[in-house]
């Protein structure tokens, strides 16, 4: 009889729910905890290494060669330092950007038609699965972009003046949402992006497997939606306003250990 | 053919915690597309498990029952090294059967 | 019956369905319980499984967040501490059906089982336990589904 | 308790300040070590953002065009207080009453537009203010019965209660009724750069909807004041 009640608070309830009297944010923090075990963000991590592994597009080649940043093939801890900078692109890539590269490049895809397909749609379906999977290589990893390069240091600034650019019908930016302290908006915490937000928020936390539509979400398509929400027109996918932004983000938010793919609302 | 599931069997004590999570759309059937028509139900109805080739569980499911299923049950006498087995079958007959070792 | 059998016949672990067919509790290879699954209310769910009316026990156990973040996914869990239990079933009184899922339980699992439903609104949810007598029990507790962020 | 401030001397101020346009605004904020850096910088980032977006729905680009406040309330910090005050003073000239006098409208259906997020995103199919929520909910608590609230804006629940009105229709209330009519039509009159949209001037809310939600705010009956 015992057994049977543990076993039950193994499932992070607790005994608080015997409590008369607790918070909205508390009852959404029992929930959050309750959704942590078992994140189906697993099931897009599998499919993302087999797409790693696979021979694939007109050059029936894997992605195994690819260089995100720590040199061909190498994938583990590549992601706590992306966005940055890439000779032989000459340009700053965030990892969707540098997997578009590899799959051109390697397996002889088309990047710009993938960077065009909507999400949730063929090729970027599998762009979802690769960022699962790469980022979660990186799991418990401390956020450490490089800012070394003069490109780098730029695209930072650029990201800085993104986030604070108000514009659209509401006049929002970045930071109408993410430029202060404990704020939320309805029961959801918004991170501070200005600065490390901690472990495993914000930044470290994406892609996310979100819950509202049981959809993995790589830091692209989160973008694409505050985008959508900020009321601005449509950034293209891996377009450099996302990139800079990129770097915005992972760079302040440096030290901060990534819990990707996390679990979101 | 469906994703693999992820199944995770962990014993503790005279039993073992089994945690799964299937692939799968789990559509209600009372949505519809942009176009206005309605996306036609599609989700998993039975679900079995068995313990070293004996079925110790099975479950029939809705609709309601989430995207991308979690499911969590404990099996009584089940040891490090046993193989658990999950299997499920949805209204169109789509299947999918996986087997993971107890750790 | 038709899926079970097909199940059956073409699953990976065939062998090992086959061989536990026997100890398999008889109620389990019934036809997928449709009619439970369209019940609108208690009273229809639990004449469509053909047992007695519920009464509330404090030996069964509905588990559940007090607020979801997102009617999308909101963890359940049912589990009694009841011998002799058959059946136990998780259900969202106001959702368009209210069951969602229907366990069977064995001498080999523990009866507690969790699983995640979808809720279309704040609702009080069950853990429901049929037992082998046809008695049947139940606990609930309410669940507020809140508005995600932004609403768009 | 920018409430009090006396709306002749706003005016004074506005009529003082009516030469001055949007290039004044927006030099009153670029201060930064650099000039040459930032101007290049500048250059990179109008070409980045123009590169970056395209057109989706009712979205169109033109969205990035910002008009003058928008630009000088792009720095990341709060505007000097004489830029503060040109916003403020040109903000609150915009703002119109009702053109049937009218203040308060239904706070039930003020409810319903506080709770609607929607509006305006290239998902929806249409830029009308009829399409259009009021947000309200995202950033403010409201009522006691609705939990889900944010907290970006002050809570305002009790909202004309606590600021003692008891008949909006009084000359006591007028005051109050001013301000938030202005506060809603165009925040920027009361707090330059409010994260808070200008609904009336941006023309996202109607006088209908806006009368609705005057109603939530300061109707006694409204579930805000109980």
């Amino acid at each position: 009889m015992k057994r049977i009640f543990l076993g039950m608070l193994g499932v992070a309830l607790g005994l608080s729910v015997q409590a008369q009297t607790k918070s909205a944010a508390d009852g959404i923090a029992e929930y959050r905890k309750m959704l942590e075990d078992g994140n189906p963000a697993e099931l897009f991590e599998a499919k993302g290494e087999d797409l790693w592994k696979k021979k694939r597009g007109p050059k029936n080649a894997s992605l195994e060669q690819c260089d995100l940043g720590k040199g061909p093939g190498v994938v583990k801890g590549a992601w706590v330092e992306l966005p940055r900078w890439f000779a032989d692109t000459r340009r700053v890539q965030d990892l969707e950007s540098r997997l578009l590269t590899c799959m051109e490049t390697l397996q002889g895809l088309n990047a710009a038609e993938i960077a065009r397909t909507p999400f949730g749609k063929g090729e970027q379906v599998t762009m979802e699965a690769l960022a699962a999977w790469i980022s979660a290589e990186s799991r418990g990893m401390k956020m450490a972009l490089p800012q070394a390069h003069a490109e780098e240091q730029r695209m930072y600034q650029l990201g800085q003046r993104a986030f604070f650019f108000r514009g659209g019908p509401m006049d929002f930016a970045c930071s109408t949402c993410h430029g202060e302290k404990d704020k939320r908006i309805r029961l959801q915490d918004l991170p501070d992006l200005r600065s490390n937000p901690g472990d495993g928020i914000g930044f470290a936390a994406w892609p996310a497997y979100r819950v509202s539509s049981g959809e993995m979400w790589s830091m692209q398509r989160r973008l694409n939606d505050c985008y959508r929400q900020q009321r601005f027109p449509y950034p293209g996918y891996a377009s450099d306003v996302t990139i800079a932004l990129g770097v915005y983000m992972g760079v302040n938010a440096k030290g901060a250990a990534s819990i990707a793919p996390a679990i979101k609302r | 053919m469906a994703d693999p599931m992820r199944i995770r069997a962990q014993a503790a004590g005279d039993k073992a915690t089994v945690r799964v999570l299937m692939s799968h759309e789990m559509e209600t059937g009372q949505r519809k597309d942009a176009s206005g028509k309605v996306i036609p139900a599609w989700f998993i109805q039975e679900v079995s498990a068995a313990h070293n080739g004996k079925v110790v569980m099975t479950a029939q499911w809705g609709p309601s029952v989430s995207k991308n299923p979690f499911l969590q049950f404990n099996v009584k006498g089940a040891k490090a090294g046993d193989k658990v087995s999950v299997s499920w079958v949805d209204n169109k007959g789509d299947k999918r059967t996986d087997e993971a070792t107890v750790s | 019956m038709q899926t079970r059998r097909e199940m059956l016949s073409r699953s990976a672990g065939v062998a090992a369905m086959l061989a536990g067919m026997g100890l398999l509790p008889s109620v389990a290879q019934a036809a997928y319980a449709q009619a439970a699954f369209d019940a609108k209310t208690m009273a229809d769910l639990v004449k469509s499984l053909g047992v007695s009316a519920p009464a509330e026990n404090k030996a069964v156990t509905i588990t559940g967040p007090d607020i979801a973040e997102n009617g999308a996914v909101v963890p359940l869990g049912c589990s009694t501490t009841l011998p002799g239990v058959k059946r136990l079933l998780i259900a969202v009184e106001k959702n368009p059906s209210m069951l969602c899922a229907l366990f069977d339980v064995t001498d080999a699992v523990e009866a507690n089982f969790n699983t995640r439903v979808k809720m279309g609104q704040s609702s009080n949810v069950f853990a429901i336990a049929i037992m082998n007598d046809g008695k049947v029990f139940f606990a609930q507790k309410e669940v507020k589904v809140t508005l995600g962020g932004c609403g768009g | 308790m920018k409430v009090n401030v006396n709306a002749n001397a706003k005016k004074a101020t506005l009529i003082a300040l009516a030469g001055l346009g949007a290039a004044a605004l927006v030099a009153g904020c670029a201060t930064t070590a650099d000039p040459a850096g930032s101007q290049a910088l500048d250059a990179s980032f109008k070409a980045m953002m123009q590169a970056s977006f395209r057109d989706e729905g009712i979205a169109k680009v033109d969205r990035l065009q910002q008009d003058a406040g928008q630009a000088a309330c792009s720095s990341g910090a709060a505007p000097a207080e004489a830029t503060a005050k040109r916003i403020e003073a040109e903000s609150l000239a915009t703002v119109k009453p009702p053109s049937d006098g009218k203040y308060l409208g239904d706070w039930k259906e003020g409810e319903k537009l506080a709770q609607s997020g929607r509006g305006m995103t290239w998902t929806d199919k249409s830029a009308a203010s009829s399409a259009n929520g009021g947000n309200c909910y995202n950033c403010h608590q409201l009522t006691k019965a609705e939990i889900s609230f944010g907290t970006i804006g002050p809570s305002l629940y009790n909202y004309g209660k606590l600021r003692g009105v008891t008949d909006p229709a009084s000359p006591a209330a007028k005051p109050m009724i001013d301000y938030t009519w202005g506060k809603l039509y165009n925040a920027w009159a009361y707090n330059a750069c409010s994260n808070m949209p200008r609904f009336g001037h941006k023309g996202l809310l109607d006088e209908k909807q806006m009368q609705h939600l005057m109603a939530l705010l300061l109707d006694p009956k409204s579930a805000v004041n109980q």
